[in-house]
């Protein structure tokens, strides 16, 4: 779209905010400013150096993926897990919902027909993770209709040189125990509604 | 031409129109499960109820029965027919599994739409759904999931009116009621029934081949032509869309034609196509040539460009046998390329084969191939003959090496892995209509217009560039 | 069913000509009442006769009550359940039968194959209810003893 | 007997129906009248001129329907008498079927003459095993003394009648779903327009008209229209066979002039309700038919008139007698269960919702009830009013919003106790019956 084109508009003014910072003169002068953050930075930078030269626990940096830290929230969105049916087949019906929904796009699955099983008909015969782009949005959770996929707390350790390595099939992602879930237990507690179980 | 008041704006509607005829032509949409242009009317879903406004009050019937007639004035969105609408899906729903998850008409289902757009709301019902069979096998090519069936009786209706093989009724009263086929099964036999998946409103009737394929919310469609027959149906090739394409499953899927549904032509087909059109895979997604070759050993297309050059220049009766499969374009430039030095004959690149209806008086017609007519028209109707030939173009399939006078020089333009692409002495792989755009004729000289869904495989031509390469020698006159 | 093919053609004449489908119900009736059910040969006979597509005689047999494809008892006793026969004791009469003829509920055929015992709904006979119609034939104001009397002959 | 009788005239014996004896009460003499002096058209006058409602249940002026039909438009016409009495508590037509089959087949012939028809049908219900002997009989009868087939009474006119059997299917009572079993279909019923006097049989014209209203024809002609227009309440010229049943000292039919009060009829001419009990409510016409209490039938008459009045219809003359202690929770029941049976399921309303009624009465009869179930009956009975291709939605949705309107009390104490307000019995005593 060219200049001529754009439309008049008023010329911009800035809005005033009510909680607008008032800089000092110091700040207003920048150097000063600049010099402060510089010796911040640097003294973390020492710190932390001082700390990992000696040995001593506390360094800031965390040598990915030699290293991983274990100390996540409780509620922390980790790896995805499929639940599994009490025969240990996969509860979810491939209904695509969680692909469609991800935003990053890293939900593939291959349905299948099973004439066999009238209740479940469709099920997954692959499905796939890329957890080289996934976000850990948690939306492929919010959408599923089945319970199907969850986020365990666990962090997917995939650190891989080679990017096609780090998908997980069907078989990683139901190697879940449903014991182990405290926050939604599986199968749910009769009477009980999910989630309130310690 | 009775004039008549759709929500207080005039229409002209056609004499012996219904309401609903007159409104859908002036894009007033009034919603019904078993109501279909092409089918006659059952009037059973009751979902296309309007109010006519009267001198003596109001009175509200079903649309698609309803003839328009002079000064009519009709509401499709007053309160009182919204509510309607809404029991009327509450009542569909009443024993609608809802399924939608693993359903593979969620995305394009009209229960779906209405429900959105009509109710909304969360089901009132307290009962106990009425279960019955799931996954019923109405002929090798159908399933019907009598839970989702709606009973509008459009496909009893289709295979009563269209298809005429009377396969499939409604047995049983009340709802109780299940549409099946009768116990000989003509569902079999009846090569138009498939368009009973795509009339279904609901996911009740499936196709076998399309079956847990894909959401369809991943597949888009592209126009195309069915070959399977010189009627040259107008199709739509479903694929995948690019910005779904799989990284870690198969990625042939990300390419391959995941099904094909009828593209609405009245000149050509109506909205129906057959079952062959809807098995396009299987004539389309065969294995393929490769690269070209000279007897047999792989060489780049330029090489062989120029042995099949020079085999043309030093052939005195050279005779070509044109594909009955080329579109419009490849037939002009053959001509082009070809006509000043060559015999040409058509061949038919497909017969009928054994079990595949030959021709009736609906869609399928006795031509297997989709633009002989073209053919005919540019390069005659003789026979062929190749009597004293010492070189012979073979264009497309359905041509016996063994008839290659002894002697004579070959060049083959083939898409499919065969046999003869090695035993030709210049071998051309060649793209097919998948792979770019273009047109047919088909037999009542109708023009429609194809378009690729997918790359070439490497290494294969297009026969339309490859005659541009042998051409310039080609017309050089002996 | 082809030996009653005559007693057909003798049937089409006073129908109007050239609209046999109309026959499809008076000759079920009559194979029904030959062979006691309609087997799958009838059906295929009576579509070539007719020239009547299969599927329309199979939804014919299915949507009519009085149809069968399965041989019954020898002895069909229908009870009517409706207004009318409930009102003067029809639900009493239907589990008495159901004794009598030794089934455990409706619906089933006596292990002897003597009895089978179905529910219906109206007979148009309410004014003479309750009702029990065995094979053809309607016995009306009915009661306990009037029933036993009435099994008792029917061997 | 309240009132004149006009099909009704003779003692019913074993040979009354036979071909003799109704010649000798002077029967056919009409019919020749008719052929050797009448024209067509005199016929559909003198018809019209009756004023006769159809009996059947819409009350539509049979004259009205004959005049549509024209006679010169080149195409067969079809005459078909609807015998097939599905509707509960009705079986007027039976006892015209079994004891006077020649009234009308007299008068199906002069209908024939009138509307110029060569193929009449009695479509007649399946289960009617002694009416479809004893009509056959007649037809057959008939066809041997000549008043049936080729040239008729030796005039110029033919006409071939048959008994068609239904085969168990409420709906085939609807004129629409007859015409479609008679093509041997389904008897799914149509989709007006067309109308059957336009597109009807094999697409055809065709006059569908009740039992009743076609055997009165032979003495409409007899007595000529304006005659019996005198007959009866202003409105509702004739007659009316009125079936009653149920908690009655006398059930059976009956034959009242129309505007013969119907307290008295109940009371007096059928002696009362059974067991000596009070009378709790009456259903009039058939169970489609709202149900009226006994206060409610106070000063009503038999006519359509004063039953509309009345807040009902007449319907098919079907009159079901309930006694005071009768549970009225159990007896929607019944009626659910058979619109539930008997729904063709072709439109979605009456399909689904017949289902979803019943599966909601039973839930309230097994205990497991909510007050909003009875809403929702309500909710389903309304989206059924005049939704549907026959009036079956209709009927349904009167019979469940007359008694839950009148009777709400009854059902509200079945879903509070889980128990019916009374014994929850339909049936009286054995020890009443026996009394009775």
């Amino acid at each position: 779209m060219s200049a001529a084109r754009r439309p008049a508009r008023a010329p911009y003014v800035r809005k005033a905010y009510w909680n607008e910072p008032a800089m000092g003169f110091w700040e207003r002068a920048y150097l000063f400013e600049i010099l402060r953050g510089l010796a911040i930075t640097g003294g973390v930078f020492l710190r932390n150096m001082g700390k990992w030269v000696t040995g001593r626990k506390g360094a800031l940096t965390t040598y990915y993926p030699e290293e991983t830290r274990r100390d996540y929230a409780r509620n922390n969105r980790g790896k995805h897990v499929l639940t599994q049916r009490p025969d240990g087949r996969p509860q979810c019906v491939a209904c695509n919902m969680c692909a469609t929904v991800c935003p990053a796009k890293v939900i593939e699955i291959e349905a299948g027909f099973d004439p066999a099983d009238a209740e479940h008909p469709k099920y997954p015969v692959r499905f796939e993770i890329d957890y080289s782009r996934c976000v850990f949005c948690g939306l492929c959770v919010e959408a599923c209709p089945e319970d199907a996929i969850r986020m365990d707390k666990t962090v997917p350790d995939l650190p891989s040189p080679d990017r096609l390595q780090m998908w997980l099939g069907k078989e990683e992602l139901l190697a879940w125990k449903p014991e182990r879930d405290v926050a939604k237990p599986y199968p749910p507690a009769p009477g009980g509604h999910e989630g309130t179980t310690p | 031409m009775p004039e008549i008041f759709v929500d207080g704006v005039a229409i002209e509607a056609k004499d012996g129109q219904t309401v609903m005829e007159a409104a859908r032509d002036a894009g007033i949409y009034i919603p019904g499960f078993c109501w279909h242009p092409q089918l006659s009317v059952a009037g059973n879903c009751r979902l296309c109820m309007v109010e006519v406004e009267g001198d003596t009050g109001g009175w509200m019937d079903i649309a698609c029965n309803m003839p328009a007639t002079r000064g009519m004035k009709v509401l499709t969105q007053s309160p009182k027919v919204k509510e309607r609408r809404k029991t009327m899906l509450e009542m569909v729903l009443l024993n609608h599994p809802v399924d939608c998850g693993v359903c593979d008409k969620a995305g394009e289902c009209m229960l779906q739409d209405y429900h959105y757009e009509h109710n909304g709301a969360a089901s009132v019902a307290t009962v106990a759904k009425h279960r019955t069979t799931k996954f019923h096998e109405l002929s090798k090519r159908i399933v019907l999931d009598n839970e989702r069936c709606v009973l509008c009786s459009r496909c009893v209706r289709f295979t009563k009116e269209v298809s005429k093989s009377h396969a499939l009724g409604i047995l049983d009263r009340g709802d109780h009621s299940l549409v099946r086929c009768d116990e000989k099964r003509s569902l079999d036999d009846d090569p138009y029934s498939d368009n009973v998946v795509d009339l279904c409103p609901v996911g009740a009737l499936l196709s076998r081949r399309f079956l847990y394929k894909s959401r369809v919310w991943y597949l888009q469609p592209t126009p195309s032509v069915c070959p399977g027959c010189e009627r040259g149906c107008t199709v739509d090739l479903w694929h995948r869309k690019a910005e779904w394409k799989f990284n870690a499953l198969d990625p042939r899927q990300n390419v391959a034609i995941e099904r094909v549904t009828p593209r609405e032509n009245p000149a050509v087909n109506g909205p129906w196509i057959c079952n062959k059109a809807r098995d396009l895979p299987d004539l389309l997604e065969r294995p393929r040539g490769g690269a070209p070759m000279l007897k047999g050993a792989r060489v780049p297309l330029a090489e062989a460009a120029g042995a099949a050059r020079r085999m043309i220049d030093a052939a005195s009766s050279p005779v070509a046998l044109i594909s009955s499969w080329g579109s419009n374009e490849e037939l002009a430039a053959a001509r082009d390329a070809l006509g000043p030095r060559f015999r040409c004959f058509v061949k038919a690149d497909h017969v009928p084969q054994p079990g595949e209806r030959v021709g009736d008086d609906f869609l399928i017609r006795p031509d297997k191939n989709p633009n002989g007519k073209r053919a005919r028209e540019l390069f005659g109707t003789a026979p062929v003959s190749l009597d004293g030939a010492d070189l012979v173009l073979v264009w497309g399939e359905g041509f016996d090496f063994a008839d290659v006078p002894r002697g004579a020089k070959s060049i083959l333009l083939n898409a499919f892995l065969a046999p003869e692409n090695g035993h030709a002495d210049a071998y051309f792989p060649t793209t097919l209509q998948t792979e770019r755009a273009g047109h047919y004729t088909n037999f009542a000289g109708v023009v429609s217009a194809f378009a690729p869904i997918r790359r070439a495989p490497a290494g294969s031509v297009d026969a339309e560039a490859l005659f541009g390469m042998l051409a310039a020698v080609a017309r050089v006159p002996a | 069913m082809k030996h009653l093919i005559p007693e057909f053609e003798k049937l089409k004449k006073r129908y109007p000509a050239g609209l046999d489908s109309a026959l499809v119900l008076p000759c079920l009736h009559r194979i029904q009442a030959d062979r006691g059910y309609v087997a799958d040969e009838d059906i295929d006979g009576l579509c070539e006769f007719l020239r009547v597509p299969r599927i329309q005689v199979e939804e014919v047999l299915s949507y009519y009550t009085m149809f069968r494809r399965k041989p019954v008892g020898r002895w069909h006793l229908q009870v009517c359940r409706n207004v009318s026969c409930s009102m003067r004791g029809a639900e009493r009469l239907i589990g008495h039968v159901c004794k009598r003829a030794g089934v455990s509920q409706p619906g089933q055929t006596s292990a002897d194959g003597r009895f089978t015992v179905s529910t219906v709904e109206c007979l148009g006979s309410c004014g003479t209810a309750p009702v029990l119609v065995v094979n053809e034939t309607y016995h009306e104001n009915m009661d306990a003893a009037k029933t036993d009397a009435l099994l008792e002959g029917l061997k | 007997m309240p009132g004149r009788q006009l099909l009704m005239t003779f003692p019913v014996t074993a040979t009354s129906h036979l071909l003799a004896a109704y010649r000798e009460r002077g029967g056919y003499e009409t019919l020749r009248r008719v052929l050797t002096t009448m024209k067509p058209e005199q016929v559909t006058k003198e018809v019209a001129a009756s004023g006769i409602l159809g009996h059947g249940g819409a009350a539509f002026p049979a004259g009205r329907k004959w005049q549509v039909i024209h006679l010169d438009d080149g195409q067969p016409h079809y005459l078909c008498a609807n015998a097939d009495e599905g509707e509960p508590g009705t079986f007027k037509d039976r006892w015209i079927l079994e004891n006077a089959p020649h009234r009308l087949v007299e008068s199906m012939v002069i209908a024939g003459y009138a509307l110029q028809v060569h193929n009449a049908f009695v479509y007649i219900r399946g289960e009617f095993d002694l009416p479809c002997r004893r009509l056959q009989a007649a037809i057959d009868e008939a066809y041997d003394a000549g008043l049936l087939g080729e040239r008729i009474m030796g005039s110029e006119y033919s006409m071939d009648l048959v008994a068609h059997r239904g085969a168990g299917s409420y709906v085939c009572g609807e004129a629409s779903g007859l015409l479609t079993s008679i093509e041997g279909r389904k008897g799914y019923p149509r989709n007006r327009p067309p109308r059957l006097t336009v597109r009807g049989l094999f697409q055809r014209p065709t006059v569908v008209n009740n039992v009743e209203t076609l055997s009165n024809l032979s003495v409409i002609l007899a007595m000529g229209g304006e005659e019996f227009r005198k007959i009866g309440a202003p409105k509702s010229p004739g007659t009316q066979l009125v079936s009653i049943s149920g908690h009655v000292a006398k059930p059976g039919v009956y034959e009242l002039e129309f505007g013969y009060p119907v307290k008295k009829f109940i009371f007096e001419d059928c002696g009362g309700v059974l067991g000596g009990r009070g009378l709790k409510c009456i259903v009039p016409g058939g169970i489609s038919t709202k149900v009226l209490t006994g206060a409610e039938i106070e000063n009503v008459t038999y006519d359509h008139a004063s039953f509309a009045k009345a807040g009902s219809g007449l319907g098919s003359g079907g009159m079901i007698v309930i006694a005071e202690g009768t549970c009225m929770v159990r007896l929607l029941q019944v009626m659910v269960r058979f619109y539930h049976h008997e729904s063709c399921g072709q439109c979605t309303p009456c399909r689904d919702g017949m289902g979803w009624m019943h599966k909601l009465i039973d839930g309230i009869v097994e205990g497991r009830g909510r007050r909003e179930d009875l809403a929702r009956m309500e909710a389903i009975a309304l989206a059924n009013d005049g939704t549907t291709i026959c009036g079956m939605g209709d009927a349904c949705g009167y019979a469940v919003t007359g008694i839950l309107a009148k009777y709400r009390d009854e059902f509200e104490y079945w879903i509070a106790n889980g128990r019916s307000k009374f014994d929850g019995r339909l049936e009286v005593a054995e020890a009443e019956l026996a009394h009775a």
